[in-house]
């Protein structure tokens, strides 16, 4: 029986590793690329713009912290849909996609709130607050960690990234809240300005750069999760060999 | 009434560890599993018993009145390993316990004769984790009778049973079989069954590519 | 299923000691509280009800944790997942039981803790009402853990990591509704009743989502 | 107000994470692909490539 | 021993990720609490030390009860009662590994909480050095229930009760002594003394008593 | 070299169930204990190895030199009805922790060397909780083999055991009994050992008076 008979009459034929393999090689250079140039480009503008009159220069700190809290919660949703995947038609890549993207989400989520809390410092007078907006996406970090780990504890793939699936699912529920939360419960961070309905509430002269380092920031997530993948990938097909090997020897010997 | 496995395969980890495993079992017949240690007959009992995902094929029972069913699991009795009783609890509060959640039939005995049937009537009273382990195995096995279901999944039933018990096991499942039961068994010591068919489990099979390959 | 009710009911007399833990627990808890904000009794009732909210919080995992994985053990939950009644239902049943088991004592027991925090009647009151109502959406959500914790050799401490999150929602609006029965100006109805949806949401979420981890962590 | 240390302090630790997670992720792929370049260096193949060969 | 030692600690690791579990579970823990009490920083700040201790107490409790009884249950705890090495040690060393897996990450992690709690560099440092000294005695007291567990596989409730009222007098001295360093009036040094001798107290005892239990396991 | 039992009894719950049990073995002899289910092989088992105390009676293992030790535990292996291995960690490192808690003794084979001896070199890597039943019979067999121990107790050795099973294991049990080894073993099956004695357990003994009669 040869591989594709096998990923036809298994896999939808979109989507086996092999194939993904060759995908991957074939646009990472591209999207690395377009990642640096978008990032040139976004580091100039967030340099250059003028200052806000109530903020100062601290408002530049908002080109970093929105773009990676906006990709923190992308991040889940993307496990999210690929815990769906894993359920639902048991896709190996699936799998792959879940796992690959905790580690970035996790890094993700560190930046925004590590940004935020030097953020918070000028501007609340304080690193850290307990409020409703901070306190959830802390708990998104946290739950991120929760997932490495819950990950490394099992050490069947299949079975691993099936127990997740559900985690990620049910800790969904954490990703409206954070967005939000501001809303829900009064609280000194700010609301809603950009991504709401009726368009957004920002001077164009800051929106720029923003948006400029949110598809920098959001090219960099998807060059890395692919990159993840490949190494996911990569990784069970060595696991597998060496079990192959293990057991022929056992047969052999 | 029949149950039938058409060219089943299933995976543990990552590996496959049968495939194109078919048969067909009428009324009143029984299949015995052999094969050496890890060659996946308990592997096989789990699939059929719906405890474990098949990576391909199916497994289906069909009933006198011709319906067929897939989920197999509902109208089986499943006996593995483990003999799934609490220790903390008495035999007759075990006995009772599964005998109202698997759901009452008119047709199955009650615990006492249960006990008596396997012979061990009148220490129902004692805690499960007072009982040796072959009494243990024998009131798991009293499970089976106290509820009528058509199918028995048994995996390696006789473990820890003594002569007489053996014997014992052997009419109670010709019994089961003359009342029109289907019997599905693994084992390494011979179970005594009459006209019994035999799958041999031959282990890994290396045929087809795995997923990650 | 009152079978199983039951079993349950008499498994954790019989082994977990469930009912007196949670208590105890709890009293130990209550016992070293003061000495953290003082003997000041205008503080300590002040911050009684949320004491009491994270105790039962935190007493709810005491266990919880090794719902299904002693069923596994002994291969009852083989059984379980064969049968014919819905897996949610079994899954249901069980979270009942483990309620009455230990937060139900925890419940009846809130009085006397809110005494020894020096909390008004109405302060007492309120709060076993809303532990009432919400303790059983820790259950539920508990029980998601212990579902994923039968895919783990040792649950413990990683299964209440992901698990306690996902409970704030419930403590939050369990323990401000505590608040609202106290402080004149904000009414308890809104609070109160989103604590109720909380636990009606959960008590379809949690087991339905505890069920799907169980079918697919079985091997 | 200019509070050059917290914007520069924002800009540095999401540089040193974003390279941090770009070198990690770029390693372990080196080393997966050693690892798999040693598998074939020991004879032991891939099975669909084995079976096309005729062994 | 050390053989015990290491198994111990991988199969705390293999189970549930180990070090950065400990940390997780207790970051959790304290992440929930202000969603209680509110975010009022005065007041986290002085039930601070509080707080840590009971988490302490809830970390070592998860699991803590099953040190015994997995072995039991896969038949190892019969091999290493047929062993030539005193019990106690035995005892003694799989507290260890109990304590440096649970207990030990949030000692390393308390700073850190210290800092989302809002307390002083002296709580914290105070905070840190009571749990260090302290905490191994929960460890060791725990682990005379956990033999009574195994010994009387119904003596759950009697687990409870010996264990926990035992713990009482370790938190008190542990959060006074953290209190008093920070709290001018009164002296550091005779709750911390004292709390030193119950640790040393229930390191003798502890293994003691729970290798006599073992060793009368009803079978 | 000689173990030696005399006028045992033993107690479980309230009930005598054996006393007057009296034996001998010299170096290179093997016991078999026979009976039925709960007649008390396990228990007698236990109490020679020291897990459960006797009622009335003596065990003592007298070694070459004549030296005679009362705690026959520290000579012997006992191997239970459970296997006293974690599923969490490989089979190695199980073997590997056991070698090192009972105390490495030049006589004994390494770990790869038991893994081949009990026919399943190779995969010592895997987790322990993989392994099918039998093959996880079969490593708890290896761990006799990691560290030497004049006296071996088995309880129903080859439970779960294929043919293949049975046979290494009767090897083993030889060859350990020609380098002078002692051998108790309680079991159902035949066990294929030469010139074994034989011990009949009987169940409840009520000859004599209990404590409250
Ligand atoms: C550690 C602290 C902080 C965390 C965890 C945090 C988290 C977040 C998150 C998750 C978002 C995305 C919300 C959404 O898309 O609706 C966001 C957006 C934002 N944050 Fe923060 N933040 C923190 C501190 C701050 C501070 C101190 C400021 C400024 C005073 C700030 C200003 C903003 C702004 C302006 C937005 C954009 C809102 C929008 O236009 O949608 N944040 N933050
Ligand atoms: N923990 C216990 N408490 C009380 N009684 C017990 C306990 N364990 C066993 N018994 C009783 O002691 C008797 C002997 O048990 P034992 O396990 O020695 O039997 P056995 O000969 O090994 O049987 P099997 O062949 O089934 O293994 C049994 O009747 C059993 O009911
Ligand atoms: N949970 C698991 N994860 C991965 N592999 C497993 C798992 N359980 C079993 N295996 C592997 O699957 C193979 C088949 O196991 P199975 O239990 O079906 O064998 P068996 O025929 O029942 O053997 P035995 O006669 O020893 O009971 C074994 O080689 C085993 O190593
Ligand atoms: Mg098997
Ligand atoms: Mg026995």
């Amino acid at each position: 029986m040869s591989e594709t008979s096998l990923a036809i009459t298994k896999f939808s034929d979109l989507a086996n590793p092999t194939r993904f393999l060759a995908l991957a090689a074939r646009i990472l250079p591209w999207m690395a690329g377009f990642t640096a140039l978008c990032f040139i480009m976004g580091l100039y503008l967030s340099f250059t713009t003028e200052g806000d009159y109530q903020q100062g220069e601290t408002v530049r700190i908002m080109y970093i912290h929105v773009p990676t809290a906006w990709l923190a919660m992308m991040g889940y949703t993307i496990m999210s849909l690929s815990a769906i995947g894993t359920l639902v038609w048991r896709h190996p890549l699936a799998d792959v996609s879940a796992k690959a993207a905790a580690p970035l989400g996790a890094a993700f989520t560190l930046i925004a709130l590590v940004t935020g809390s030097l953020w918070g410092k000028p501007m609340w007078g304080t690193w850290w607050v307990w409020d409703a907006r901070l306190t959830s996406v802390f708990i998104l970090f946290l739950m991120y960690l929760g997932l490495i780990a819950l990950n490394r504890a099992i050490d069947d793939p299949s079975k691993a990234a099936r127990v997740s699936a559900v985690l990620i699912l049910v800790g969904f529920v954490n990703i409206p809240i954070i967005k939000f939360s501001v809303d829900w419960w009064n609280t000194l961070h700010q609301s809603a300005s950009v991504l709401r309905l009726g368009g957004p509430a920002i001077d164009p002269e800051f929106l720029r750069p923003l948006l400029v380092m949110a598809v920098a920031f959001t090219a960099l997530f998807f060059t890395l999760h692919i990159m993840a993948m490949r190494n996911e990938i990569w990784r069970r097909r060595v696991a597998a060999q060496r079990r192959m090997a293990a057991r022929l020897a056992n047969r052999e010997g | 009434m029949h149950l039938a496995a058409a060219n089943l395969a299933a995976r543990r980890g990552e590996d496959l560890i049968f495939e194109g495993v078919s048969f067909r079992l009428e009324s009143g017949e029984a299949l015995v599993l052999t094969g050496k240690n890890g060659s996946g007959k308990s592997t096989l009992l789990r699939v059929v018993a719906g405890l474990l995902h098949q990576e391909r094929g199916s497994v289906s029972f069909t009933d006198a009145q011709g319906n067929t069913l897939r989920r197999v699991g509902e109208i089986s009795h499943y006996l593995g390993h483990r003999n799934a009783m609490k220790s903390e609890l008495t035999v007759a509060e075990n006995l009772d316990f599964w005998r109202r959640f698997l759901g009452q039939t008119h047709t199955a005995v009650s615990i006492d004769e249960a006990a008596e049937a396997v012979g061990l009537g009148g220490i129902t009273h004692l805690p499960f984790g007072y009982l040796s382990a072959g009494q243990q195995r024998r009131f798991a096995f009293a499970k089976l009778l106290i509820t009528y279901r058509p199918v028995w999944i048994l995996d390696e039933p006789t473990a820890a049973l003594d002569a007489s018990g053996d014997h014992l096991f052997a009419e109670l499942v010709e019994a089961h079989r003359r009342k029109g039961g289907i019997v599905l068994a693994a084992t390494h010591q011979p179970l005594g069954l009459a006209e019994a068919q035999e799958l041999r489990m031959a282990g890994f099979s290396h045929s087809g590519p795995g997923v990650w390959e | 299923m009152t079978a199983l009710l039951l079993r349950d009911l008499r498994l954790s007399i019989r082994a977990g000691g469930g009912a007196l833990i949670g208590v105890l627990f709890f009293l130990t808890v209550v016992a070293v509280i003061p000495f953290g904000v003082g003997p000041d009794l205008a503080l300590l009732s002040r911050i009684g009800p949320a004491i009491v909210w994270i105790g039962a919080l935190l007493a709810a995992l005491l266990g919880l944790d090794r719902l299904f994985q002693a069923e596994r053990d002994d291969g009852s939950l083989d059984l379980m997942l064969m049968q014919e009644t819905p897996l949610v239902l079994t899954v249901l049943v069980k979270c009942l039981a483990h309620w009455v088991a230990t937060s139900l004592p925890l419940v009846i027991a809130s009085p006397l803790l809110g005494l020894f925090m020096n909390m008004s009647e109405t302060a007492i009151g309120a709060t076993m009402l809303t532990l009432l109502v919400g303790s059983p959406a820790i259950t539920f959500i508990g029980a998601v853990g212990a579902a994923v914790a039968v895919a783990l050799p040792r649950g413990g401490l990683l299964v209440s990591i992901l698990v306690l999150p996902l409970t704030i929602p419930v403590l939050i609006f369990g323990v401000s509704a505590t608040y609202a029965a106290v402080e004149e100006p904000s009414p308890f109805l809104p609070p109160f009743l989103i604590l109720v949806a909380l636990t009606l949401f959960f008590a379809v979420i949690g087991p339905a989502a505890a069920a799907l981890a169980l079918r697919n962590t079985s091997d | 107000m200019t509070h050059t240390f917290y914007v520069y302090g924002s800009y540095g630790f999401a540089a040193l994470v974003t390279v941090a997670v770009t070198l990690w992720t770029w390693a372990d792929g080196r080393a997966r692909r050693n690892e798999l370049a040693a598998l074939e260096a020991s004879g032991i193949r891939r099975r669909s490539t084995r079976a096309k060969d005729g062994e």
